[in-house]
């Protein structure tokens, strides 16, 4: 174990990755400029290579590449910018092997941050997840620790199908305990990051800290609450959550999008329909307010979920029901 | 750089090839009367493209691979794929060549090279080139063939794919088919090099990378012009622009109608939106098929018995395609739930 | 009143709107490439223009033209169209009033059709409407009867930002009552298409046919249904939908997006959240199944949800719960 | 066409402009350390650019139209933006131009003509080809300026939008400012044209538009290359390309830290990711202020005295913007609800 700053697991696990197999390639804007950069002094220009601000080029080429056997990482710094390649991304890469009828695997890992709220403005500080979840053939994956940016980077790496792979920019110099040697998290397994029996948080990224940070103090107040984690959106693990509100009976997700654009907004629905006999009281969100992200800080600081909101949440949610 | 031509062996090879393309987009389109409701959606033709893409594709080898768009139904077969598979897929049936997947736009046949297609305008040539680029790690010699049309030239995904496959030498030849439409927009009405009467090749200037206008009519033009660029790749000199000049003899596309209503092909939108039968009919009068065959019979290469015989043939080939087709059942209603992901 | 096709009552929406005020813009590809053509011979080639295939470029130059003073619709033909210009249509359009801090308008409607469920296989086929539902500053428009394509059109020329406007291709050349002359319909007024007392259904597009076919079914064997289209999805008009399911007690959304990306599960979630006292049972969601649409008939028509999986889900929802 | 050159009063003017934005932008890099924390996220200097931004919209007037990056400090300055509007918006402040709801990426000042930022990267392009179609039909002579960086031109936008400006005759200029970098890769890195060594004005090529590569350093080049740029458009000829070379001063913008790391700026990319101090230093050399004043000096225009009370005067300005900004209160938070719809 060491401690490392999440940013720094994320490529020990390309590089986990890299060396085990010589097919990944690791490319995008504004890296591998010099040869003394990590990656090029390492596994050198063939695997390797910065590419211009031409996202729609850099996806499609590494579909391209996925279907002629190899596993490109695509580095997009910031999710936004897959939107001018958003074809791409959610119309080619999940769509050619089922209208090939399997002939073409298409193993590829878009590497992007997302919900910058550090000062960032209306552009550049989306919470664009949902946008992705609901892709058949796109796998969707949002690590909220270090340990976990290694390891679903490893196992994305090795997936077989187009993962998305979204790091909250906020977390990215956050450290964290993270396992030496092949470190490998499966798909689909959500992480009790906190047990409790009175309520049911759903959340992803930075979230999830902001959801522990209530939990903490809701616990105070008698309030035991169990804070579930997907760590991947698709594919879902929904028996957990189901699960825990079947234990709790009462559930609050928490999503840093605007209201009709989260992740915890699905979530919901599903648990709407298969763990109604559960619930004892309406599901809450607790989401960004339906603006585009201000600049100035206050405002931002106002927009964005913070643990305030989601104490609040959950003592509603404590009140009423059964 | 010199090339040798073809031999007379490899001609009648490419005349086969292209009567095969224009005899199984001819079933196709008969298929629209002859079996109507049996193929769906948005179906796209070859014909008055078979030269550029038999010549094109005359110097394929094995290993390399070729990509392409929704007008597909050409290039697998001058790759060798069983016409039958093709056809059943076109009809959404258990053989087809995608299990019914995927239909008339995205033929697809990995086994013989042709790795994939795009039914988004433009999106498929970045996919071109990251073939490319693994080709280039491997070593090899082998080179990607990347075919679009002339509109496709217009959207961002070209300029952006052509800047970095010249950039990293990428081993890929861009042929541009121009028909001078999409659907039924003229070049001129959409393109500022066309507008100026210029060739759509010296787009290849902002990439740095050759940029030459074929007549894509003419096989061994277009043979001759793609076997520079071929030689090229496959020495690690980069990527090429071929514009290929051809005319397509069918409409854009059949008919869109609502369902129930049967689908089929109308005229040319030449004639159809814009009155000029005349430029129509002088395509109709080039059309590249009889006048190969016809160069073939003329120099000796070929006789008309022959001609005859492999017309004969690729017409039962066809035949045999169209009713292996329309025989082959449906897909198992559950086996459209696989293939989602790997 | 006169008979008119769904597509042919746009028009007439856009024919109303581009007399009325000169900075009404129209244009598109493969439109206006003669002029004879409807809307060139009627306002010329200042307001009418064909473009090129660049969707960017497209909507970027509506985004220009808005802001400029202009209020362009753009010709889209099909939704997907639009995700090589995501950027334009998610991160532009939408932010700039608000990132300028209210010193631009953008008025412009983006025209799509979606959801083309007739061999058009993986790529056009798609049901893309929860993608722009959540964005703020975006209004989302998905009408299904021939007066209100024209009314709503209407409407999204004369509204002060950017719309996206979603018509489903298989309702184009559906036939219904169009009003005459001048006719607006509101964003934000759900239309209640069939009022029942047991179960609510929301749908939109084509589905509200399927479900309107379904209550019919239903009602022959004693469950009355109602059928509520939203009309517009962003604004969303949650009161009728609370309203009637304070009546039900039970609510089946249907949406013919693949689960995780629809417009009914974030409709479910809203209901799960502000009608969860009134719902006497699971809500029940009818959606594609979880695949990229295939080509073949059988199995397109076994992956979009057909009225018998509507008529199921009401069953089900009417014999669970209270 | 003759152009006039500028007066004397003109030529003053405009240093005077360059010495605004410079003195600016000094002061806005300075406030990361006068007042850390007060400026957040992502912060982009024209220091380099002023005699481009200057000499271009010295042909600026009342109905043209002029749109930009998140580099966009420079534009609204010379378009006579009240500077103290400007940086209480880099604060986020109740005072800002966009009421501190769009920071520095995205100055606007629609009341002079500065119409909107993208951050995101050639995005912008296109929303000034849309305002110059305004201006087309309005026929009256009014033109865009459209300001975009050389990576710019690397997006599909670029490529879309000039092939349309060009076949609909935009009255549009596309300024790009060739700084030479993209963040931390250089033009020979990511363009096919520049690593053959070629301008990067060649693009217009293929859109069949004037293409003309200036001194960015030199407002008075600057102003002639665009003035026959800016009367072809206003004469319904349509759009040009013109490449100004100018050298980006500062690093690309501030440090990226996590919330509590005050935020600085770091020194140039070419000193701290190539170890090219030297090309940095050549640049600092040919600071296009000094030389501009030095200039005008030397040729009488303006006596050292009258130079040096510009840049008092300047320092004043600038420094009562800084004032004012921080003493200007934070919006009242429910402001974040206001202007999501119009
Ligand atoms: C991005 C995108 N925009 C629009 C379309 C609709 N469309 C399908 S084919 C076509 C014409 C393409 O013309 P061209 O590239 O010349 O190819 P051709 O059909 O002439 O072979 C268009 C506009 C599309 N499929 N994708
Ligand atoms: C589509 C997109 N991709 C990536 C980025 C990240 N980014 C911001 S500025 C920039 C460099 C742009 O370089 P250039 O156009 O030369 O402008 P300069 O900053 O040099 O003025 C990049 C890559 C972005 N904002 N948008
Ligand atoms: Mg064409
Ligand atoms: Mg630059």
């Amino acid at each position: 174990m060491a401690q490392l700053p999440f940013i720094a697991a994320i490529d020990a696990g390309i590089h986990q990755e890299m060396r085990r197999d010589p097919n990944v390639l690791y490319f995008g804007q504004n890296l591998a400029t010099t040869e003394n950069h990590e990656f090029v002094a390492e596994y050198g220009h063939d695997r390797v290579r910065v590419t211009p601000i031409s996202e729609t080029a850099e996806i499609g080429i590494a579909i391209g590449a996925a279907m002629a056997g190899l596993r490109p990482v695509v580095e997009l710094y910031m999710a936004e910018f897959m939107l001018v390649a958003m074809d791409q991304v959610v119309n080619e890469a999940p769509r050619f092997r089922y209208m090939t009828g399997g002939q073409v695997k298409v193993p590829l890992v878009l590497k992007a941050g997302f919900g910058f709220a550090a000062g960032w403005a209306g552009q550049h500080t989306g919470s664009l997840t949902a946008l992705f979840m609901g892709v058949p053939g796109l796998k969707v994956v949002v690590p909220s620790t270090a340990a976990d940016a290694k390891g679903l980077m490893a196992t994305a790496i090795r997936d077989d199908n187009p993962v998305v792979f979204m790091h909250h920019y906020l977390l990215t110099l956050e450290h964290g305990e993270v396992p030496d040697g092949e470190h490998l998290v499966p798909f689909g397994v959500a992480a009790v990051r906190r047990t409790g029996s009175d309520v049911t948080i759903v959340a992803t990224g930075w979230m999830v800290n902001r959801a522990l940070g209530a939990a903490a103090t809701l616990a105070a107040e008698g309030i035991e609450v169990e804070v579930i984690d997907p760590r991947t959106v698709a594919p879902l693990d929904l028996d957990t959550i189901l699960t825990s509100v079947a234990k709790t009976g009462r559930l609050v997700v928490v999503d840093q999008a605007p209201r009709h654009a989260t992740v915890g907004g699905i979530i919901a629905a599903d648990v709407a329909e298969f763990g109604f006999s559960s619930l004892k009281a309406p599901i809450l969100q607790v989401n960004a307010r339906d603006v585009t992200v201000p600049y100035s800080e206050p405002l931002e600081a106002y927009v964005i979920p913070d643990e305030a909101r989601i104490v609040d949440a959950v003592r509603r949610v404590m009140q009423s029901g059964g | 750089m010199s090339l040798q031509s073809p031999s007379s062996e490899q001609q009648i090879e490419m005349l086969t090839q292209m009567l095969r393309i224009r005899e199984f987009e001819e079933r196709v389109k008969r298929t629209f009367t002859e079996y109507p409701g049996v193929i769906r959606g948005h179906t796209h033709l070859a014909d008055g493209a078979e030269a550029s893409i038999v010549g094109a594709l005359s110097h394929f080898k094995k290993g390399d691979a070729a990509l392409a768009t929704y007008r597909c139904h050409g290039y697998p077969l001058a790759l060798g794929t069983d016409p039958k598979a093709m056809m059943a897929e076109i009809l959404g049936r258990a053989d087809g060549i995608c299990k019914g997947l995927g239909g008339s736009m995205h033929l697809t046949d990995v086994a013989n090279g042709f790795l994939g297609t795009s039914g988004i305008v433009g999106a498929g040539i970045p996919h071109a080139a990251g073939a490319a680029w693994a080709a280039q790690i491997r070593k090899k010699g082998e080179v990607v063939f990347c075919f679009f049309g002339d509109g496709a030239s217009k959207q961002g995904a070209f300029h952006e794919t052509l800047n970095i496959a010249s950039l990293w030498k990428l081993p890929v030849i861009f042929v541009m088919e121009n028909n001078g439409y999409n659907v039924v927009t003229t070049s001129e009405q959409e393109d500022a090099n066309a507008a100026a009467g210029q060739p759509l090749a010296i787009k290849a200037t902002s990439y740095v990378m050759p940029g030459v206008t074929v007549d894509g009519t003419d096989p061994l033009a277009v043979a001759e012009v793609v076997g520079h660029a071929v030689a090229r790749a496959r020495a690690g000199e980069g990527p090429s622009l071929i514009e290929s000049k051809v005319y397509r003899l069918s409409a854009h596309g059949n008919i869109i109608a609502p369902p129930g209503v049967p689908l089929h092909y109308p005229e040319h939108e030449a004639i159809t939106v814009f009155g000029k039968r005349e430029e129509y009919e002088a395509a109709l009068r080039g059309d590249p098929v009889p006048r190969f065959r016809g160069k073939l019979v003329q120099s000796g290469i070929l006789s008309g018995a022959a001609a005859d015989a492999l017309n004969a043939q690729v017409a039962a080939e066809m035949d045999v395609a169209v009713k292996f087709a329309v025989a082959s059942p449906f897909p198992a209603l559950e086996s459209a739930l696989d293939n989602v992901y790997a």
